[in-house]
């Protein structure tokens, strides 16, 4: 089968199969923790984000190593996904010295200066105002960086998500709000929540661009993102994306999703998965092949394998940490006392 | 009596009080189709139906706010919120309202409203998801706030919160969730006052002051120390505010040592409010300065091994009691 | 000249010469507490609602008795035109034992349950979502309450605000929530705070009515609330009203106002103000006269004297009030003692 | 050495700042075009300009989190919260984030911010609006949290807090704002550390231990007391997390006896946490019981008579501290 040398919305042959080698990490990595956590490997809360891959690598392909992100609990896909070390991230997971982290902050609290990974925030919304912040520091210092802030459906419900909107777009601030809308905010289903039925009223409500996007496709993912980011960087302020997406797993690894039938499960998971989705629209469009795929999942299941390996290996952090790191200059806190109990 | 969990205590003591009255019902995140994030709501909605047992948006303040307008309104509303962690975002509406109304509005405004939460740490949660707060609350002139250690206290003492004028803060423990113990039968009716501690075990050596998860351990302690021949009085105190005093005195006026044993942070918590109050109302029978075991001054950290180093063990409570009960005492 | 008997929507006569009674007693009582203030007799905040009389007037006239107001610390007027006792009013800024909460709440915090009034509340957008729950509790109770809020443009900004609006809509919760925008909070001027011009676009976002208001016209409030009001009583939900108004006065007695022009001050009080818009409007309609409005007006001086004469001549609270009313059944607290310092 | 007023000294701490380094800047509500609730912010607007001093909507949430993101991007925010008491809609921020990142995140993310506010009581501003929340924040690690009482602390203090590369609640006093004191001249510069206390008179048979605007009238009680004979130590904390715990335990063992004087409420507040932490590290030192001054335990109270009440006075630490100086101390 002839290979195209075509592009899909400006992106290469080789940024496609750079984004399916992504989606296809993230999965392998994520069901890889999966396996972990029931090995009691890793302890704690842990969202997957297995479903939603192409929310991530879509939008997160639109922006550059210099932008930052700022993320929920559900993280570890767009970590990855900003060039985060697949190791760093597993050995986080594990609460191992090594986590990018230091096996301080768990699943749902990631960070890396050099990738631009924000953290993971473990209260719903919080990552809203401080994002607006982030971006003001870039509006202020007059960088190009552009700020994407990822958040589910639930966090549209609280408070800090009207005042975030509301500051950025009065100040005009380059930043991209992306709501992945993944049906449900644990169990809740969103349009028991909402008292709309999607966010372009909301858009409106603020006085910034607003799309839906079908964040079954990384395209139109990668698409919709770079058009806000490109808005954003031109100093025009920012944009609400709302992302419809659905996670296959329950909420956290403790939830076996019973507020929902196995049958919509199903149905998503076998007509509606963003790798399915994105790999039959290479094919058809003759931008890769079968057996390109294979080579990226045995790929991305090596690198899961190799960052559960390292992880595994990895040391406990000594007790002499849980002391550091509290403040930043310690010696200016000369006569606290940090008692043992 | 029978044997039930935690959990299941607290359970029926919201169906019954739903049952009793009318006007009591529910609402959360998560409390009625999921069932609550710690299963404490399962099935009630199926029971009671959307109208009392509500599922909430995911909005802390105004899901308070609507806790306490609709006790303003003659409703009794139990709020549960997720996580005390979570009440952060309504410290607002519990301090600046729910605990001023009554006193600034001239004493017409009642709010008999409950507000549930889960506390505390031990399960890899994190620095976000492990905190304790009650001093917070306990600081606060206006409201009440309680936390029971057992399945009995747990059942009677959401009873008479239910009951009860005021705004109730009723703190759980993720941990005791599971923990089972004796409950009277079902057939039979009884609540647990909200303002008395209680004396979980007599002993003459040391008075170790507890509450919560902490109980428990502490329960464990004093059963090993006891194999030692030190006898420690333990004391359940149950409320944080009004603090049964009393009972505290009484016990320190005998024992003449003290050990608080806490599992929040040192600095301006509960224990050292606890210590301010022992000297100052029995300051000449103290034999020994208090011995204070906390959880470490440090966020949570998340590591398996750094969360056991941080949260306080029993170990810690048999060595601060043997650094002040005199070495006579026992073997 | 002859008195018209007609009706002003569906307004009778009497009921628009009572309005205009109360608007003037509102701006003689609101006067004298300036007097009363700067002579030392009221301490604290103190917020007076001068400029706004119609926005309160109308919309209150659209209520019954039983339904309910919740209101900011900018009450006086509100409480008034509920149908609070002007002695117990005046007594309250007095800090007096005879004041409406005991003296022991003052200018922020007025309170009567036989008029409906729950309170002002001094911390911005806190009434909003304890409004939803006495809407809450009267569609429990089936009830027909209805329930206004009033808060000012800046509480629009609070994340209170976006919880509040989303919960009463997705419930259909008999409230209606009035923004009394009087273009400033404190010193803020609204299009520096909000990122949108008007309130529809927000009303939109919780998918609910909205209305944009004249708030100088007290018909024009009354006619809006009332068809808000009959909305929620038929079960049919929230409606967000903007009412578009100015205070005449500084924010709070503190407040010299000098982030606006004299000139724009005069320009509202002298083509704008809501009671000579309201007499002009009686007049030229032929449903009242001057001689009936100067008796008003005397009647309102009357009271305002009246007030301030009765709260002037009553007791401090006794210093043992200072430990009552903390907890509602301090039985229960037996074994604890409120220490005297 | 100028006379100028704690306000003016704030103001100047500021300036300096902005000057000094680019990314220093202020936010909050109503300090450009209105010059500030309490006018500490006057003037600046019109020297540095909109970018450097900016206006924000009322919505205490996104302007600590725009603070907060804005320090994680490389500038040093000043913000001014309006008081203390609407922090009360951002202490999850506060608390759950600015608190814990450094910490959580292993040590990666640092956040040079301050958190400037007003606290407390006296002018009949209700319930709402006259509260004391140090105790609070200074329970959380991961904060600094300091008090500063005179124009001097104000300023070192603040261009310290300015130049600290983690979250400072920088707490100011309502009541502070247009008290007088010497500063150096405009063309010294100088800081005050943030983690030490002081004497602020020298005593030796009672320590005061005290801090913000009590600092002033525990000065005044032991001036009126060394007309009777008695010397009391004074010791200002200035800063309440860290806590300068040798200034307070030196002092302690010289006079054997504390008095703490607070504004805020007794239970689980600062005052306890102090004796408490007096207690353990002096117990054998205490030759009395530490006698412990608070406000009443109640919200408080609008009419001038009750406020006047439920404030602690001078004439209240003088009697503690005569309930616990023997009689043949003094005359
Ligand atoms: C402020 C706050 N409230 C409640 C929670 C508990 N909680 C954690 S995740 C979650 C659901 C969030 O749903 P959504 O925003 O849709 O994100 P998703 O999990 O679907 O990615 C809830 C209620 C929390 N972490 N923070
Ligand atoms: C949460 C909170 N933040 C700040 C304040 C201080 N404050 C009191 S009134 C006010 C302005 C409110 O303006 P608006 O809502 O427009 O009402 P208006 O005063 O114009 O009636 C501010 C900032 C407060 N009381 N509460
Ligand atoms: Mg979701
Ligand atoms: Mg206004």
């Amino acid at each position: 089968m002839a290979i195209s040398n075509a592009t899909l919305t400006g992106l290469t042959r080789t940024q496609l199969l750079c984004m399916h080698n992504m989606m296809l990490l993230m999965r392998r990595f994520e069901e890889k923790s999966a396996e972990e956590y029931t090995r009691g490997k890793i302890g704690g809360f842990m969202h997957l984000y297995i479903g939603q891959e192409a929310v991530g690598v879509g939008s997160i392909t639109a922006l550059r190593t210099s932008d930052k992100i700022l993320c929920s609990y559900r993280e570890h896909g767009l970590a990855l996904a900003k060039g985060m070390d697949p190791r760093a991230i597993m050995a986080e997971l594990f609460g191992k010295a090594t986590g990018c982290s230091k096996g301080k902050g768990g699943s749902m609290h990631m960070w890396s200066n050099e990738a631009g990974v924000l953290g993971g925030n473990a209260i719903v919304a919080a990552q809203l105002p401080i994002a607006v912040g982030v971006a003001f520091s870039a509006q202020y210092l007059r960088q190009d960086t552009v700020v994407a802030c990822f958040f589910g459906d639930g966090a549209v419900d609280e408070g800090a998500f009207h005042e975030a909107l509301n500051l950025a777009s009065l100040w005009k601030l380059p930043v991209v709000f992306i709501c992945e809308n993944n049906q449900y905010s644990m169990g809740m289903a969103v349009e028991k929540a909402w008292a709309v039925e999607n966010l372009l009223s909301r858009a409106a409500a603020y006085n910034m661009p607003g799309e839906i996007v079908d964040g079954m496709d990384a395209i139109a993912v990668y698409a919709a993102t770079k058009h806000a980011v490109e808005h954003a960087r031109r100093g025009e302020g920012p944009t609400l994306l709302e992302v419809k997406t659905y996670r296959f797993r329950g909420h956290s690894m403790a939830d076996p999703a019973y507020y929902r039938t196995r049958e919509e499960e199903q149905c998503w998971r076998s007509t509606r998965d963003p790798i399915g989705i994105f790999e039959k629209m290479l094919l058809e469009e003759g931008l890769a092949t079968q057996a390109e795929f294979d080579e990226n999942d045995a790929k991305a299941t090596q690198v899961a394998e190799d960052a559960a390996q390292f992880a595994d290996n990895s040391p406990d952090p000594s007790l002499e940490e849980l002391y550091t790191d509290v403040m930043v200059d310690d010696s200016s806190a000369l006569t606290y006392r940090y008692e043992r109990k | 009596m029978r044997t039930i969990t935690y959990r299941d205590a607290l359970r029926e003591a919201i169906r019954e009080e739903m049952w009793r009255d009318e006007r009591v019902f529910i609402m959360g995140e998560d409390i009625a189709g999921y069932g609550g994030t710690y299963a404490v709501t399962k099935g009630l909605f199926e029971e009671f139906g959307e109208k009392r047992v509500r599922d909430t948006p995911l909005a802390e303040e105004v899901i308070t706010g609507t806790a306490i307008g609709a006790a303003l309104g003659g409703l009794r509303p139990i709020l549960e919120l997720m996580t005390i962690n979570f009440s952060l975002l309504a410290t607002d509406l519990i301090v600046n309202s729910a605990a001023k109304f009554h006193y600034m509005f001239g004493g017409q405004p009642e709010i008999p409203l409950v507000i549930r939460m889960p506390s505390g740490g031990g399960a890899q949660r994190g620095a976000q998801h492990s905190q304790m707060f009650e001093s917070w609350y306990g600081h606060i002139p206006g409201l009440k706030v309680v936390m029971p250690a057992t399945p009995y206290d747990a059942k009677g003492m959401l009873k008479s919160a239910v009951r009860d004028p005021n705004p109730v803060l009723f703190i759980e423990h993720e941990l005791l969730y599971s923990i089972k113990g004796e409950v009277p039968d079902e057939d039979v009716e009884y609540t647990v006052p909200l303002h008395l501690g209680e004396v979980r075990r007599l002993g003459r050596d040391v008075t170790i002051l507890t509450f919560s998860r902490m109980a428990h351990i502490s329960l464990q302690a004093a059963h090993d120390l006891a194999k030692e021949g030190i006898e420690a009085e333990v004391i359940d105190l149950k409320s944080i505010r009004p603090i049964d005093i009393d009972l505290l005195i009484d016990s320190v006026k005998k024992t003449n040592r003290v050990v608080i044993a806490e599992e929040g942070w040192k600095y301006y918590g509960t224990g050292q409010g606890l210590a301010a109050l022992i000297y100052e109302n029995a300051f000449d029978y103290m034999d020994a300065p208090i011995q204070h075991i906390t959880g470490a001054d440090v966020p949570m950290p998340y590591s398996k091994a750094l969360e056991r180093a941080a949260l306080p063990t029993k170990a810690d409570i048999i060595k601060a009691v043997k650094a002040i009960v005199p070495t006579h005492v026992g073997v």
